[in-house]
C-alpha cells in the first residue's frame, strides 16, 4: 500500500505529470474508494455519475474533462492496488482515444463519418445505459408481491378430486443431489464435511420434538430397541445441535436430569 | 345454483387460488352446466370489485388474470410477523432483468453491450429460478446465444396487465432537447 | 395507523397468511407499538365475521387460531377446477428438496450457499405444502432464519423407512465437463 502522507512519492501519473494529492473535485475519503467502486454497476456508470455530480446534460459533456476526471479515479484506484475490472480500463483506453482525436487537427476535405466519431458514440451509449438504469430503478419502485403486497388467500373446502401433485421418483431427488454437488464442487474450493444422515435425521426429531415442549430429557430420544448404536447417534446429533447453536443443555446439579432447551421461547 | 349467485362463486374461487385466475378457468367452474358469457362474468366481477371498495383486500386484474390481493398499505404490519426480509435484488439483477423487459427478446451479450459490463451467470439463474424470465429461443447469429423474455409470472408478480404497463424509462429521465438531438444524430433502435 | 383500523389489519393479516392466525400471532402484527389487548382483538374479529356474513369465504375458529374459509356451498364449482394432470416440478425445487432431505436441518441460506442461487419463497411453500418438508425451528444467528427438515411423509411418499436408507449421492457424481455445464445453465424448464 503507497501511503500518501509523504509529500514528494506521487500517488500516480496522470497523462504524464505525477499526481501528489488525490484530485480536489474527489470528496471521497481514499479508504472509501473500494466501497464506492462496489457501488457502481461499471465503468458508464462511474463516468455517469462524474456527469451528474456536475449536474450537466450528457449530450452536452466536455469529454476532456469528464476523460481528466475519469482518468484521476482510475490512476488513484490502481496506485492503490485495487483489482480493476478489465471494463474499466478499457472505457480509459476509449476516453483517451476520444481525447487524442480532439487534438488532432482534421486533415482538411476529409468528412468524419459520424457513425465512427467515438464522442457521439460515447454519448449514444451513456444515454442507453442511463434509460436501463433509470428502468430499473423504475421497476424495483412497482408495488410487487411479497414485498409489497400478499396475494389473499383462503382456506378451500374440501373437494373430491383434488389436482394430483406431481409426483417424484426417488432416483430424480438422488441425481439432482449428484449434479448440485458436482456443481458445487467446481465452484468452491472448499469442502464442508457433514454428519452422516442418521445423525442429521436424528437431529431434525429433536427438533421437531422441541416444537410441541419446550425442554426434553435425554432419554426422550433414546429409542429402546435400538441399542447402542441408537443412543450413540441420538448423542452425536445433541452435540452437533448445541454445537451449531439450536439448543441448549441444561442441568441444575451434577448427577441430576439433563435437559435439553430450546435456545429461544418463541417458535 | 339456487342460492348461490355468479359473483359468489367467483369470489369463493379467486380466494381459493392463489394463481391469478382467466376468464377461461372461472368457466370452468360450471362444469357440464352451460357456462356464463365473458360479459356476463367481467359484468360480476366488476360488481365484486365495489364490494371491497375500502377493504383490506382488492380485486386486481394482471396478465394471468383477476386476484384477490391486500392492500399495500398494510405491508408494514405483516412484515411484523417474519423475520425473514422480502427479496432484495442487486442493481446489477434489476438492471439485467430491466433490459430484458424492455428489450425483449434479448440476449447475454446485448445486455452486456448496454450496461458495459459481464452479465454474470448467477443472476440470469436467478431470474429464471424467480420464474421472471425464460428462454424462448436461440439468436441466428455466430454462437446461436440464447434469447431470453418476461414471462406472464413477471407480469403477476409486478401487477401488470401487459408489458405496455411498465413505467415509461424514456419520459423518466430529462430528455435533451430535440435540435442537439439532430446534431447527435442519435438514434434510438 | 391513521386511516387504518384494526378490523382491516386482521382482516389483511388473515387473507395473507396460510396457516390459522393465534391471538399471539395478531399481536406481533404490531412490532414495537402498543399491541390491543385480547378483548379488543376478540371484538374487532367478530364485527369482521359480521361484514363476512354471507358472503363466499366465513372467518371462523379451529384449533390454531381464526382463518378465512371459502364456504362448503362452493366445493362442486371449485371441483371442477381440479381435473388437470399432475405437473412436474422444476430442478430448483427438486435441488432444494435433495438439499433439505441431505442436510437437514437446514437453513435457506445454507441451501442458497451451495446452490449458488437464492431459493424463493415459493419453492418452499411448494415443499411445504406437499408435506414433504417443514419448519423445525431458527437458528440463532442474526436474521434468526428458519430451520427446514423433511417430514415422516417425505418418507412415506418416497419409500423410504428412514433418511439412512437415502442413495449416497457423492457415489454418483460424474464430473461434468465446462461445457455441459454452460449448457445446463442455460436450460430453463
Amino acid at each position: 500500500m503507497i501511503t500518501h502522507v509523504q509529500g514528494e512519492l506521487p500517488l500516480a501519473l496522470v497523462e504524464g505529470s505525477p499526481l501528489t494529492q488525490l484530485p480536489e473535485d474527489l470528496y471521497i475519503p481514499p479508504d472509501a474508494l473500494e466501497v464506492i467502486l462496489d457501488a457502481f454497476e461499471g465503468p458508464l456508470d462511474l463516468l455517469l455519475y462524474l456527469i451528474r455530480r456536475q449536474n450537466l446534460d450528457i449530450i452536452q459533456i466536455n469529454v476532456a474533462e469528464i476523460t481528466r476526471q475519469y482518468m484521476s479515479y482510475i490512476a488513484v484506484l490502481k496506485a492503490m492496488r485495487f483489482e480493476l475490472a478489465a471494463e474499466y480500463l478499457v472505457m480509459a483506453a476509449m476516453l483517451a482515444e476520444i481525447k487524442s482525436r480532439a487534438l488532432l487537427p482534421r486533415p482538411a476535405g476529409t468528412e468524419e463519418d459520424e457513425e465512427e466519431d467515438p464522442r457521439a458514440e460515447l454519448i449514444r451509449r451513456l444515454l442507453e445505459y442511463e434509460t436501463v438504469k433509470t428502468s430499473a430503478e423504475a421497476l424495483d419502485a412497482l408495488s410487487r408481491v411479497d414485498r409489497d403486497f400478499q396475494i389473499a388467500e383462503a382456506q378451500k373446502p374440501d373437494i373430491d378430486g383434488r389436482t394430483a401433485a406431481p409426483t417424484v421418483d426417488l432416483s430424480e431427488l438422488v441425481l439432482a443431489f449428484g449434479e448440485l454437488l458436482a456443481r458445487a464442487r467446481l465452484s468452491s474450493a472448499h469442502q464442508i464435511e457433514w454428519e452422516p444422515l442418521s445423525t442429521r435425521q436424528r437431529m431434525s426429531d429433536a427438533l421437531m420434538k422441541l416444537k410441541d415442549r419446550s425442554e426434553l430429557t435425554l432419554s426422550d430420544l433414546f429409542v429402546a430397541d435400538e441399542g447402542k448404536a441408537g443412543v450413540v447417534v441420538s448423542f452425536l446429533a445433541i452435540l452437533e445441535l448445541v454445537r451449531e447453536g439450536l439448543c441448549a443443555l441444561i442441568q441444575a446439579r451434577p448427577g441430576s436430569q439433563i435437559y435439553i432447551r430450546r435456545v429461544t421461547g418463541d417458535v | 345454483m339456487s342460492d348461490i349467485d355468479l359473483k359468489q362463486i367467483l369470489e369463493g374461487a379467486l380466494f381459493a387460488s392463489r394463481e391469478p385466475m382467466s376468464i377461461y378457468q372461472m368457466k370452468k367452474l360450471f362444469g357440464d352446466q352451460k357456462a356464463p358469457t365473458e360479459g356476463m362474468l367481467r359484468e360480476a366481477l366488476a360488481c365484486l370489485a365495489d364490494d371491497y371498495q375500502g377493504r383490506a383486500v382488492s380485486l386486481i386484474e394482471v396478465a394471468g388474470g383477476f386476484r384477490f390481493q391486500v392492500i399495500d398499505a398494510l405491508a408494514p404490519y405483516l412484515a411484523n410477523l417474519t423475520d425473514e426480509k422480502p427479496g432484495r435484488y442487486s442493481r446489477a439483477t434489476l438492471e439485467t432483468l430491466a433490459m430484458i423487459a424492455y428489450r425483449q427478446p434479448v440476449t447475454r451479450g446485448e445486455i452486456e453491450a448496454v450496461r458495459g459490463v459481464a452479465v454474470n451467470t448467477q443472476i440470469v439463474r436467478t431470474l429464471e429460478e424467480r420464474g421472471w424470465i425464460t428462454l424462448v429461443g436461440h439468436k441466428e447469429v455466430p454462437g446461436r446465444p440464447a434469447l431470453f423474455a418476461t414471462t406472464t409470472q413477471f407480469l403477476n408478480d409486478f401487477g401488470l396487465k401487459s408489458l405496455e404497463e411498465l413505467p415509461n424509462a424514456e419520459d423518466l429521465i430529462v430528455t435533451p432537447s430535440e435540435d442537439l438531438l439532430d446534431q447527435m444524430d442519435y438514434q434510438s433502435e
